[in-house]
């Protein structure tokens, strides 16, 4: 990995996110026959935000600014160590996917203890919910990982999603597909999106990660946002990688491939978000154990 | 040496009765104490002690019992002043004289080398034992006596019979009639096996009711219940160990004709059932004297699987004696304590010795650890020590069952153990006028110091001794 | 040297209370801190010492039968000896403004004796190679420590977790002496330092089944963890923090003495650890989030950790089982790494706990609320073990949970089936695990130091002194030490390794430590400057009350709670859990005052042990009848035996 | 050893049977009474003329005909008690009991041989089966008399065997047995003394206040 390469890593990861979430409301707005906002609309709105003033509420302590500053660091974290495409990551050991999903956690942990901080009880039921699907989606994210590490024998992302992949589609297609249906449901909880979430609606009692940041304003909302958007950037990275296992052997073209995958996985979750309703509260558990079971089933493939 | 170690007691019984004020009387116990612990240590430093021609011998096991009942009479000697001034309401001259005389009569056992004279000591301690029992001439304390004296003289007379047995070996074997141990155990290869066999199980109910093993231990809870925590102390470190070393003698002669199999067989089934019945009995055992009594039971039971194991076995077992004897004392002086302090001895009206008692309390709680195995006391190197050696025999089986009954025998004394020292005391707890004071509580802490230092440094002597002991009962070190 | 220095050690905890009973109540405090901390001081001087040397033997004669003055001091005892010597030495001296004469004139020398006594017990068992010897350490621990949680004997529940865990311990102690018992009747003595047995022999078997029960009864393992529970929530903190922290430890590192007395153990030795270590990890962790004590919860989170460890364990016993030396090295070393960790991060929250509880009078959760404004540095102390507990980066739980991770990943990737199973279930097992325990976390950190107060008492806390926050301080340190600097632990890892039959393979070849420096360092260095940067901004900013959504009359009280936080993950597994819940039927329009009332109660104890020991007592009462008063029936007893005996023994 | 031992154990064989068939108290102890004086003339008998066992004869008549009866006679008065009440076995069935035990007796005693100048005596199942019907009176009777009375009659049977083995148990032994069992009989007496004050009866069924 060139140092050109690792530039391109870390700047890809600070600037892009947002241009996700451009993409996916140009979609929504295309089924629904509008035009949308601009495809930069989210930058603006960070902008704006950035300029903004803060209210704090008197009951919150350091606890709550640190939040949504401790999210968007890990999930930077996080990034460095996602192979964007064939170009592996910027930074890739044994075990890296380990300190992958345990960056999210601690993210987790400062994200929810935000929204415990301000006493509201919405934000604690936010908080809880965040807390508790979470509990489920780790598991479905290992299980999907134990398949990538039976087939690569490796604990590396970019090992494992590295130039053997495309060779394990061809003999453990099966598994594989299960994984990354696995890891799309992973995603959209994660990220916060339908059918899971829905970032468009705040009605404070049926949603979970909106919920949380009812408080935060100006700056720091810009931060949460940003978090969010990155988030999502980083996960569907992963998923990503593991549907175009192509090698391109050229730089360019690979960062290419990988762009255009993004691209498409916007386009995906805003297909998604609209032709599907946001799942009842008390479903999302039961999708969340399938997405478990399928990963499970990958393996159990992987057992003969 | 061998008359005066029984003449002693006798003679301060003799004083003991003469007296008068009842002040004074117990005193006479400290002194007679004192004066027999001086004789009995003078006579464990001898090479041999015997006499009226090899009637008396103290042998090995003679030796530790000696031992233990004298230092277990010394410490009782040392806390009876202060008990009998609580009493001050009973008069003390028969209790002192009988104790002494008690005294006497298991000195005599613990030196008896002959059955019969084994037996009539045996008989005598529990005749003088009868009239301790009714010290609190009450009705309940009545009943106990009758029952101890009927189930107790039925066990005496069964010993009796099992001694004819034994004697009847050798005549239908032609040879000399002796009940002297030494021949006994020089024609033991020739003795007539059926006779043999039947008289040991005879002798060993016989001795075994004295020794309260179950099924034959009915008397043992009624009278330790009701008796003052000296007589407890004394029948369950004393009397019940002169009646484990007549056992011990006659296995001995069972080894030596060859059939020491038989004779374990029987001692480890009647060992575990006393173990398994005191176990059942301790749990939610409401009156706690009555569980210490039952814990003899349990520890009687230890006594005979240790010696039916064999090999280290048996040296388990004789150092277990010690140990739990002098355990005993602790336990049952203590007890006797906290029964004077809150004026009961229901577990359920009791709690918060700790607080009403602290020293009491606090040596009934370490009496407890001590008796149910808990290192760093004594008994715990003697249990482990039998453990392995059940181990060791590849006796599975019973090392499994004798670890589940220390279980149970825990988890029963253990409850009503802490809820006796923990919590707080009740209104009328307060009020009683008992407090602990210097003379009846440090020969408890004596006792249950000796304990300790037997489980952290077993003194050279008494390891030799040990080990002689064991190894001439087939066992080993 | 080393040897003397713990020697003197033992013998200077060992008596620190028990001194300060001869002197006047005034210094009794002093003397006895004092002894135990230089007692402390050199015991861990010379645990250090013999992590850096080699491994220490010394034998004296001891004149009781089976027994021998026989120590030995290698790596993992050296590990086992540091982790009790530092955790007691903070704990005693948290224990002088937490647990101080003025404030419990009845308790404080007894708690002060009896914890000098655990501290030398353990200290005692760790460093001794005879069996009887051990056991002497063992059981002067687990009796001193008896005394310590029932230091409030005056309240029923304490008094009954007392009794749970005296029973308990015994029934471990019972095991112990059987393990042992066979042992010598395999080896011919009581030493422990023994060559290497066969473990393909049947007593083998039985073996390791015995030192499962006898140790696991004392980590925790599910189900033998029901003393746990009660046993550290009623005991004062600071013991709290030494039970949970080390004293539960003894367990582990007899299950590691015990399985390394064996060549290669079978696979499925490993299999049942690795499974015992993934049932307490997630069921420990499941039951602590039902909790409403925050001490019960940390205990359950024990549980948990025990679980983890025999996790790695099991890894690493079934590396040995394949012959993977690498596998051993990370589940190994994962295992006692987390043995150091939790202790710290354990002790830590226990001690920030005890810290909240002391000052708002309550173990109640959803009675508290809002402390950290008031106690900030109990607040951050908290927040450093529950993110330590985790086993999220940078801090030390991430180290050892990424060194089991390892080795399940390895496990997984490997041909043979029982590794892949292992793995294959292992890994997600352990992210369950860490997703629940920081659902877990985050709600105990936020219901009771985030918010507002939930009542008076909590509102008027006021911070703990610097003689209880300095420990915490220092363990807190600890925490972020080993987190971020792993490699600073690593030599004394692999000592340990050595000493349980390891090849000498550094665990720094096995598992990208020094990078973890590299990663940790600059992520806590952005978080502290992007957190900084937001403060500073928030400072400027205005203050208004929480939006309440439009609600005018909103109380603290109705903040989520704890137990609200937690009642979906109870609900999805409530077939374990069986929550109890009183809920009012509310019928009328306009109902009254009414009650809500939830609970996870300790099943294995309330639904298997105590209704097993109500049978059994029940069956056993009905031998009553035999002991019924009729001397007619003894007589018949007396006769009934004799005739039994002269037929059956002829 | 005399031809006319055998007869005497008859006898002591049938007072077991008088002792357990009757309910008035002078008759059991009359019973026990005869059955202690038989004992010292079958020591006699057995060692026919030593000095020895016309000593022990004389102790036996003296202790066990006349003295111990005198105590239970005397507890009896002091009681004012004459019959035995309501028996845990009725006396009919009770006769049975015995007739059983000395069947069991004569069974388990050919499992034990003999010594040569024994041979073919009832010298051993005699003394078991005496045993026995102690034990049926202590396990049944209801009065503390009787049962010490049973007592006794355990220790005749007891007893039965000793005096075959007079050589084996010398002299001393012997009447150190004897001075033992009258102490016993002694002790009891008193004790049933102080039950009948205390209880206001003698029925021993009703001690079952130590329990658990």
């Amino acid at each position: 990995m060139s140092t050109v390469d690792t530039a391109l890593h870390v700047a890809l990861t600070l600037v892009a996110p947002p241009m996700l979430l451009g993409v996916v409301n140009k979609t929504k707005a295309a089924f629904a026959g509008r035009v949308g906002p601009p495809l930069l609309q989210p930058y603006y709105d960070l902008a704006r935000l950035s300029r903004k003033g803060m209210v704090f509420s008197s009951t919150t302590t350091w606890v709550f600014v640190a939040g949504p500053v401790v999210a968007l660091v890990t999930t930077l974290a996080a990034a460095v160590l996602v192979p964007f495409g064939a170009r592996g990551a910027a930074l890739s050991f044994a075990g890296d996917m380990i300190l992958f999903a345990y960056l999210f956690g601690l993210g987790r942990f400062f994200t929810v203890a935000a929204a415990l901080d301000t006493g509201s009880a919405f934000e604690g039921m936010g908080g809880a919910r965040e807390a508790t699907f979470s509990v489920l989606a780790e598991p479905a994210l290992f299980l999907g990982l134990m398949v990538l590490v039976r087939l690569s024998g490796t604990s590396s992302l970019s090992t494992m999603l590295g130039p053997g992949l495309a060779h394990h589609w061809g003999v453990m297609g099966a598994s594989l597909v299960m994984v990354v249906a696995s890891f799309v449901v992973v995603l959209l909880v994660e990220s916060s999106r339908v059918p899971f979430d829905d970032p468009n609606t705040h009605l404070e009692l049926t949603m979970i990660h909106e919920v949380m940041v009812l408080d935060h304003s100006g700056p720091l909302f810009g931060v949460v946002l940003y978090g969010a958007a990155m988030k999502l950037f980083v996960l569907g990275a992963l998923v990503v990688r593991l549907v175009l296992p192509m090698d391109t052997a050229h730089a360019w073209s690979d960062w290419g491939l990988f762009a255009l995958g993004m691209i498409g996985l916007s386009i995906g979750i805003g297909v998604v978000e609209s032709v599907m309703a946001r799942l009842r509260m008390r479903q999302v558990p039961n999708l969340l154990v399938g997405a478990c079971l399928l990963s499970a089933f990958g393996i159990v493939l992987l057992a003969r | 040496m061998a008359y005066a170690l029984v003449l002693i007691p006798v003679l301060f019984a003799i004083v003991a009765a003469a007296i008068r004020s009842d002040r004074v009387r117990p005193w006479v116990l400290t002194a007679a104490g004192a004066v027999q612990g001086l004789a009995v240590v003078r006579a464990l430093t001898m090479p041999a002690v015997a006499g009226l021609e090899g009637w008396l011998v103290l042998d090995g096991p003679g030796r530790l019992v000696m031992g233990l009942t004298s230092a277990l009479f010394f410490a009782c000697a040392l806390y009876a002043p202060g008990y009998l001034r609580q009493r001050s309401d009973r008069p003390n001259r028969v209790f002192v004289t009988c104790l002494l005389l008690l005294d006497a009569m298991l000195m005599l056992l613990a030196e008896a080398h002959h059955l019969g004279l084994m037996w009539v000591a045996l008989e005598a301690a529990t005749l003088s034992a009868a009239p301790l029992l009714t010290f609190n001439r009450n009705q309940r304390s009545l009943e106990a006596t009758w029952k101890y004296l009927l189930i107790g003289g039925v066990g005496v007379a069964l010993a009796l019979l099992g001694s004819l047995f034994l004697a009847y070996s050798e005549l239908q074997a032609e040879l000399e009639p002796s009940l002297l141990f030494g021949v006994l155990l020089e024609q033991a290869p020739h003795l007539s096996k059926p006779w043999l066999h039947a008289a040991f199980v005879i002798l060993f109910i016989g001795y075994g009711t004295k020794m309260g093993l179950a099924p034959m231990h009915t008397w043992k809870p009624d009278a330790y219940g009701e008796a003052p925590g000296i007589v407890g102390a004394m029948l369950a470190g004393g009397v019940t160990n002169g009646a484990f070393l007549a056992i011990v003698r006659f296995d001995r002669i069972c080894q030596a004709a060859g059939d020491g199999k038989f004779a374990q067989e029987l001692m480890l089934v009647m060992g575990l059932l006393s173990m398994g019945l005191a176990g059942a009995f301790m749990a939610r055992q409401r009156d706690y004297k009555r569980m210490l009594a039952y814990s003899s039971v349990e520890h009687m039971g230890i006594l005979v699987v240790g010696l039916g194991i064999g090999g280290a076995g048996v040296f388990g077992s004789m150092l277990h004696m010690i140990n739990n004897g002098l355990t005993k004392g602790v336990l049952f002086l203590s007890a006797a304590n906290i029964h004077r302090a809150f004026g009961s001895k229901n577990v359920e009206d009791v709690s918060g010795a700790l607080r009403r008692v602290p020293a009491s309390g606090a040596l009934f709680l370490a009496g407890f650890f001590a008796v149910t195995g808990s290192p760093p006391f004594g008994p715990f190197l003697s249990e482990l020590t039998i453990v392995r050696a059940a181990f060791a025999a590849g006796r599975y089986g019973v090392a499994a069952a004798f670890l589940v009954m220390l279980a149970v025998v825990f988890v029963g004394m253990g409850s009503a153990v802490v809820s006796i020292a923990q919590g707080s005391p009740s209104q009328h707890a307060q009020s009683t006028t008992f407090r602990d004071e210097l003379g009846t509580v440090a020969p408890i802490a004596l006792c249950l110091a000796v304990v300790l230092m037997l489980g952290v440094w077993v003194p050279p002597p008494l390891e030799r001794l040990l080990g002689d002991v064991a190894i001439s009962l087939g066992g080993a070190r | 040297m080393t040897l003397h220095l713990i020697l003197l050690a033992i013998a200077l905890t060992g008596v620190s209370g028990l001194l300060a009973l001869l002197v006047p109540r005034a210094h009794g405090a002093r003397v006895a801190t004092a002894t135990l901390l230089v007692g402390a001081t050199a015991g861990a001087a010379g645990a250090v010492l013999a992590l850096r040397g080699e491994a220490v033997r010394r034998a004296w004669p001891w004149a009781v039968p089976g027994g021998a003055l026989s120590f030995r001091v290698d790596g993992l005892a050296a590990m086992f000896l540091l982790q009790i010597f530092v955790i007691a030495a903070l704990g005693a001296i948290y224990g002088v403004g937490y647990f101080s004469d003025e404030q419990q004139p009845q308790h404080a020398r007894k708690v002060r004796a009896f914890y000098g006594l655990t501290t030398a017990g353990m200290s005692l068992l760790v460093a001794s190679a005879n069996a009887v010897l051990f056991l002497v350490g063992w059981e002067v621990m687990a009796l001193a420590a008896f005394m310590l949680v029932s230091t409030d004997d005056e309240d029923p529940v304490a008094r009954h977790a007392g009794l749970v865990y005296l029973l308990s311990t015994r029934v471990g102690t019972l095991c112990l002496i059987a393990y042992f018992a066979l042992l010598r009747s395999v080896t011919g003595s009581f030493s422990l330092d023994v060559a290497a047995l066969d473990a393909a022999r049947p007593v083998s078997t039985a073996l390791f089944a015995l030192a499962l029960a006898a140790f696991g009864l004392k980590a925790g393992v599910m189900p033998l963890h029901i003393w746990l529970p009660g046993a550290h929530a009623n005991a004062p903190s600071h013991v709290s923090a030494l039970m949970s922290g080390v004293l539960i430890k003894m367990g582990i590192y007899g299950i590691v003495r015990a399985v390394s007395l064996f060549v290669a153990p079978p696979v499925w030795w490993g299999g049942l650890v690795l499974s015992l270590g993934i049932a307490s990890a997630v069921l420990g962790v499941l039951f602590a989030i039902g909790q409403h004590d925050l001490k019960r919860l940390l205990a359950y989170h024990s549980v948990e950790n025990i679980g983890i460890i025999l996790m790695g364990l099991g890894v690493a016993m079934l590396g040995r089982a394949f012959g993977d030396e690498t596998l051993f090295v990370l589940g190994a070393a994962g295992a006692l790494l987390h043995t150091w960790n939790h202790g710290i991060f354990k002790a830590l929250l226990f001690l920030s706990a005890g810290s909240a509880v002391h000052a708002a009078g309550t173990r109640e959760i959803d009675r508290l609320g809002g402390l950290s404004k008031k106690m900030p540095a109990t607040a951050g102390a908290f927040a450093v073990g529950a993110i330590a507990i985790c086993g999220l980066p940078p801090l030390n739980g991430f180290v050892s949970e990424l060194l089991v991770y390892l080795g399940l990943a390895r496990a997984c990737a490997a041909t043979p089936g029982p590794l892949f199973a292992a793995g294959a279930i292992g890994a997600p097992a352990l992210a369950l695990v860490g997703a629940l325990a920081v659902a877990c976390f985050v709600k105990a950190y936020g219901a009771v130091f985030l918010g507002e107060p939930r009542t008076e008492a909590a509102r008027h806390v006021h911070e703990s002194g610097p003689a209880m926050l300095g420990p915490m301080a220092t363990l807190a340190v600890l925490c972020v030490l080993i987190g971020v600097g792993p490699v600073l632990v690593a030599p004394a890892l692999d000592r340990a390794l050595v000493s349980i039959g390891g090849s000498g393979a550094p665990v720094r070849s096995a598992a990208p430590l020094s990078l973890l420096t590299w990663i940790g360092a600059p992520l806590l260095f952005v978080i502290a400057i992007g957190v900084i940067w937001a403060y500073r901004r928030r400072v400027a900013s205005r203050a208004q009350p929480t939006w309440d959504c439009g609600y005018a009359a909103g109380t603290a009280r109705m903040q989520y709670t704890s137990s609200s936080f937690a009642e979906i993950i109870v609900g999805l597994f409530s077939t374990v859990l069986r929550p109890e819940r009183s809920a009012p039927k509310i019928d009328a329009l306009f109902p009254a005052a009414s009650h809500f009332h939830s609970h996870v109660p300790e099943v294995v104890l309330d639904r298997a042990i105590a209704p097993t020991f109500r049978v059994t007592g029940r069956a056993l009462a009905s031998l009553r009848w035999m002991q019924r008063g009729s001397v007619h029936l003894y007589v018949v007893y007396v006769f009934a035996a004799l005739v039994l005996a002269l037929l059956v023994f002829r | 050893m005399s031809s006319a031992v055998d007869p005497v154990l008859v006898l002591v064989l049938l007072l077991n049977f008088y002792v357990v068939g009757t309910s008035r108290l002078h008759a059991v102890i009359n019973g026990v009474a005869l059955q202690g004086a038989v004992l010292g003339v079958l020591a006699l008998l057995v060692h026919s003329g030593s000095v020895l066992s016309v000593l022990v004869a004389l102790a036996t008549i003296l202790l066990k005909g006349l003295l111990m009866p005198m105590m239970l006679r005397r507890a009896m008065r002091e009681a004012s008690i004459r019959r035995e009440v309501e028996p845990f076995i009725d006396y009919v069935p009770s006769l049975l009991a015995v007739a059983v035990a000395t069947g069991a007796s004569f069974a388990f005693a050919r499992r034990l041989p003999l010594a040569p100048q024994h041979v073919g005596s009832l010298l051993v199942p005699a003394s078991l089966a005496t045993v026995g019907t102690g034990f049926l009176v202590l396990a049944t009777r209801r009065k503390a008399i009787t049962q010490a009375a049973g007592y006794v009659v355990l220790e005749n049977g007891v007893f039965v065997l000793g005096v075959g083995l007079l050589e084996a148990m010398p002299f001393l032994v012997e009447v150190g047995v004897l001075l033992d069992l009258f102490v016993a009989i002694f002790v009891m007496g008193i004790i049933i003394y102080q039950v009948n004050r205390e209880f206001a009866s003698l029925d021993t069924a009703r001690l079952s206040n130590l329990k658990e």
